[in-house]
């Protein structure tokens, strides 16, 4: 695997709505026209948005990029209604500006030596997943997903990760027949050729991909959650801790800031527990 | 009633103002902590624009900072808990300072700590390094697990800039906390201590509990308050001061346009510093330079310091107009 | 993350809370100067809703207040400078008084002055008149132009309280000011002094320019800030007392919805006071009495003071649960 | 004259926008369908209004009413763009909710003896005139006004009033032929039989009105300029002073609550130097 990219630097433009969707279980899928966003948008990487109707909100709000069209000039995001802010930006529709910073943090490294990925979500944390897809499609990279979610409804983003040549293997809470997570990912680790492990959503899955990493010798990279201010490493508002290894020579207590650092840090940085 | 006054100056105003010792060429720099040095937005203007350039608040050795979340958004306002993580002095010096000396404009240094001696430490350390304009003591930042902020006493910001102003011969701007019960008597206690001007003021102590939790949003529970929603009261702090004292004032608290700004400068401090409204808007100091200018333009001023102190009552303007002031 | 906790209270929970001798049927009620006394809303819905009621604080004595203009908007938040105008007490006992005990619900009166015997007299006189509940003193008014106010100090607090302690057997709340260094000395000198309650707290002192005309906008200048602004910063005041002492806390500053209620019942308040709200909202106190049973349903606590002191330590929510804390 | 009608309870409504006007000179005319407060409205009073997209703003703004149609359930005000609250009322368009509280303030006496009304006003200060106009139309009081601008491109409400049978003279400051407004009103007072005399908009007309209204006997009332955070006599911010008289009677410095006791004042009550 090469080393994590550095940061590029991002744009800061106004774009506009081109659609506005409502996909399975209340999700919602903006499609935003921003060319030079979307032209520069590495898999991995994330935009934080704004609706010029913000209320007394102040700060942006960060989203994964789910997916990019550069030729469209337009990049996606998915997410579901949580606070005011994904309140107001459910309410845009086809035509509405809103103001974009991106693409922030770094993309993901992607094997280089054919071999293929496995791609591990939960809930609105398929959203990097799909642009990861993207791009391995792109370079003709082999990928299989695990989606989770608590039950069949609220799967989401299974039919475009298929579009995009993607083996899905879904996984709800509600049934009893499922296998366990690290399961399914022994499995396949045991069973196939792969590079790399990506997680998003769900710290229980973080879990397991980090134990199949181990046991199969994969690099595994997850995304992590923090509250973010700025979004571009000024604030030094998303810090989570970090393990020590590479990122954290001394072993102490040690934070990376999750916007430039990551969004996703290597699974051995991460801590899970 | 825009325009009232005879339009003397269409050209472009002179920005620059004085700061006691410090000549600035714009009234406008980045808030401590909110800005990094710049590197991360140098692609989005020329940082050369500014009055001056200030780094995140350097401690004299390297710590963590506070554990998440370091920050929540509240009306009008962010509360942040960041506890000022630093790589140390010498990463500072190496990889910091060398970026705000090539910007070709005022450089101040930011420097905390826990005691005196910290202060003092990293004063005598500033003061062999070439190219620094000041330094800025971090008098007050609200989220040191481990002690009060100096400037809630008068004795204690007494004290400590006396201990700095031995080690060193650099300007000294002594950064106030604004949550104290007398502003003018700290204010004054720093001055006679030997500061040089005063930087008015840091982030307000305040929280957030997560209702449906039902715990403290921050890690270290508390954090301090900054953003739009604060600029009031600092304002006043700054005409508090400027009222009572022969001092020079740079405000800083929710400078977010350059409304805010003229504000500031009306109420008699000499300059301003932009914080949280770089997270929201990267390009927030240029947008509020070209604002200030527009609004000198409009209304016929030929310089900035022309409107600094000019909402005083006229008996206290004249005082307020001069530089050292 | 809405129902974690079984659902052992779908009927209605108890609203009723203990604030120190007091009971009140529901820990919501106007804040002093933000609704008179209730007759012009009576209107717009039930008033006997309220926990308690509470005049605008009457003076020893009749004056007329400050000149406009009193009061300015900023972000998210109001600027006042009304001053206090008073008809004295003759009038409140006569016109007012008589409405507020008529409303079936405590009645609190807040009684100003500029001296401590201003202070005594009235308590005197108030300790004469039937139907009062508690008495709460306004130490902390920003806008007297004659004298800074009382609770910016520990020493005049405690004097304070302990001259009308003497004066009165009536409950005492004592009203703070939130601009100070050490909000925790101050209010244990107002519980040593004999204080019954803590009211937490006042507006912050602020200011607006008016950029066009170059001069601040209020008659005398500066000002008060309250409204949702301030709620981050009252909010730690809250949490700093109950944390540090065993003081039954009223919280006052920036309620605007039944979740900043909630958030200070969390943090240990044992009742919120709303202010600016009703000015944009006439019917908040409702509104948010209605909210907060909601909630308290929806999360399955039969009475709320389940949840006061809820997001404190657990070391420390025993003690806060006590209904003398 | 009757004296000054009390306070009557106002109502807090969620209204619509039936219809937004751009009238001359850049004046905004809104028509609100709000029917319990159109049909409470008496002449000189007033509503407190609010977009529902209100950005950082927290209060309501003031304004008096233009005109009402009871039975349409509607009222109207008219204003300039002037801070960032007009500029959102501005925006809006019909069929967008618009929150109302009133009618505040009190209606002004009209006279009840068959004597007819002057009404005097400057800019949007034609507002309350137009609701007087209308309702000594449906009393059969005569009305004459007298309507100020900085230029005849600046006059605005005119052909309302005399579509309510009211003779308008404009008066602009570019006309270097007119008279003065305080020359003009005592020959209409010298010349007619008035009651009294109305005036909003302009200190400088206030002070001849009230001239006039002293060399001829007349009642006179006055708008008067105050902040307001309420509107509803609980903040006492929108005090303004007044002479020492029946509403002072003590001679000192005195203040009146411009929204219940106004927002006109007896013009001898009123502070105009
Ligand atoms: C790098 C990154 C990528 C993300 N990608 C996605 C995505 O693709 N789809 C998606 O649905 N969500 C994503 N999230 C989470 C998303 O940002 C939050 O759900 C959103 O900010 C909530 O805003 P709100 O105003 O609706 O909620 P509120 O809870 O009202 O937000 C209040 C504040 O808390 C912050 N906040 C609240 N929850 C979170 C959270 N979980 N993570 C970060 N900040 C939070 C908000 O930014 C805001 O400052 C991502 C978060 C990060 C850090
Ligand atoms: C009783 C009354 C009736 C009014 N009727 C009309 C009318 O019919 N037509 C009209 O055009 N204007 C009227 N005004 C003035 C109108 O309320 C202000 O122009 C408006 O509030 C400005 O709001 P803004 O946000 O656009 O301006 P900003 O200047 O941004 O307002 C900021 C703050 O100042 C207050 N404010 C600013 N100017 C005034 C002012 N002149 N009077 C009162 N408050 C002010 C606002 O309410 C707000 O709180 C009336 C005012 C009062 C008190
Ligand atoms: C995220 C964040 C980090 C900060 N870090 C520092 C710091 O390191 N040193 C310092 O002196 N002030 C620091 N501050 C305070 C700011 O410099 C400024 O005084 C305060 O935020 C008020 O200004 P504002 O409202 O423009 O942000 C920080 C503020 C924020 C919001
Ligand atoms: C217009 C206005 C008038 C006030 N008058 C008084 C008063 O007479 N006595 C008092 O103790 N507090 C007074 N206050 C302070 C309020 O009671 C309250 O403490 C403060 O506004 C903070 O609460 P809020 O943010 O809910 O408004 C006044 C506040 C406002 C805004
Ligand atoms: S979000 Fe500001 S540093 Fe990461
Ligand atoms: S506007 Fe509040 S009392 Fe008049």
């Amino acid at each position: 695997m090469p080393a994590t990219p550095a940061n590029v630097p991002w744009h800061m433009v106004t774009g506009t709505v081109a659609a506005a969707h409502l996909d399975a279980a209340g999700y919602r899928r903006l499609v935003v026209h921003a060319p030079p966003v979307a032209a520069a948008c590495g898999p991995g990487q994330f935009v934080m948005v704004r609706a010029p109707e913000w209320g007394m909100l102040l700060l942006s709000r960060p989203f994964d990029v789910y997916r990019t069209d550069p030729e469209a000039g337009t990049l996606e995001i998915l997410f579901k209604v949580k606070g005011e802010g994904t309140q107001r930006l459910a309410a845009l529709r086809a035509g509405d500006p809103i103001h974009v910073l991106g693409p922030l943090g770094r993309p993901v490294p992607l094997p280089q030596d054919g071999r293929g990925v496995l791609l591990v979500s939960r809930g609105a944390g398929v959203s990097p997943m799909v642009r990861i897809a993207q791009e391995c499609a792109q370079r003709g990279i082999r990928a299989r997903a695990l989606v989770s979610a608590a039950s069949r409804e609220r799967l989401v983003g299974i039919q475009d990760l298929e579009t995009l040549g993607v083996t899905v293997h879904p996984l709800t809470d509600d049934d009893p027949a499922a296998l366990r997570p690290v399961q399914i990912l022994s499995g396949w680790a045991a069973g196939g050729d792969w590079g790399a492990v990506y997680v998003c959503g769900s710290r229980r899955l973080a879990r397991a991909a980090r134990d199949v990493c181990r046991a199969h010798n994969l690099a595994g990279y997850v995304f992590v959650e923090a509250h973010m201010a700025c979004g571009f490493g000024i604030c030094h508002g998303c810090a989570v801790p970090v393990r020590p290894g590479p990122g954290n020579p001394t072993g102490q207590v040690a934070y990376a800031l999750a916007c430039v650092r990551g969004p996703a840090l290597p699974i051995e940085e991460a801590v899970l527990d | 009633m825009e325009g009232k006054r005879p339009n003397v100056a269409a050209t472009t105003p002179d920005l620059s103002v004085q700061v006691g010792p410090l000549t600035l060429k714009a009234p406008v720099m980045p808030a401590s902590g909110c800005f990094n040095v710049g590197q991360e937005v140098a692609h989005l203007f020329d940082l050369s624009c500014m009055g001056a350039i200030i780094n995140k608040t350097v401690m004299p050795g390297p710590r963590p900072g506070n554990p998440p979340y370091r920050v929540l958004e509240r009306t009008a306002g962010l509360i942040n808990s960041i506890g000022i993580p630093s790589k140390g002095p010498a990463e500072f010096l190496e990889h910091q300072l060398p970026f705000m000396r090539s910007l070709g404009t005022r450089v101040i240094v930011s420097i905390g700590g826990l005691s005196e001696a910290d202060y003092a430490g990293l004063a005598a350390l500033m003061d062999a390094q070439e190219g620094i304009d000041a330094l800025e003591l971090d008098l007050s930042c609200p989220n040191h697990a481990e002690r009060r902020p100096f400037a809630l006493s008068a004795d204690a910001t007494r004290s400590l800039v006396r201990a700095v102003r031995r080690a060193t011969r650099l300007p000294l701007i002594a950064k106030l906390a604004p949550n104290v019960s007398d502003i003018v008597a700290i204010a004054a206690a720093a001055m006679e201590a030997g500061a040089d001007a005063l930087c008015v003021a840091n982030t307000y102590p305040a929280m957030g509990i997560d209702i449906e939790e039902r715990r403290p949003v921050l890690g270290l529970q508390t954090g301090g308050l900054s953003g739009p929603a604060i600029k009031p009261m600092t304002l006043r702090l700054v005409w508090e001061i400027v009222s009572e004292l022969d001092a020079p004032v740079i405000a800083c608290g929710g400078v977010t346009t350059w409304r805010d700004a003229v504000e500031y400068l009306l109420a008699g401090a000499r300059a301003v510093q932009v914080g949280t409204a770089n997270f929201t808007n990267p390009r927030a100091i240029p947008d509020i330079i070209d604002g200030l200018r527009a609004y000198l333009v409009r209304h016929g001023f030929a310089r900035v310091t022309d409107i600094i102190g000019a909402a005083q009552p006229p008996e206290r303007r004249a005082r307020i107009a001069r530089p050292s002031a």
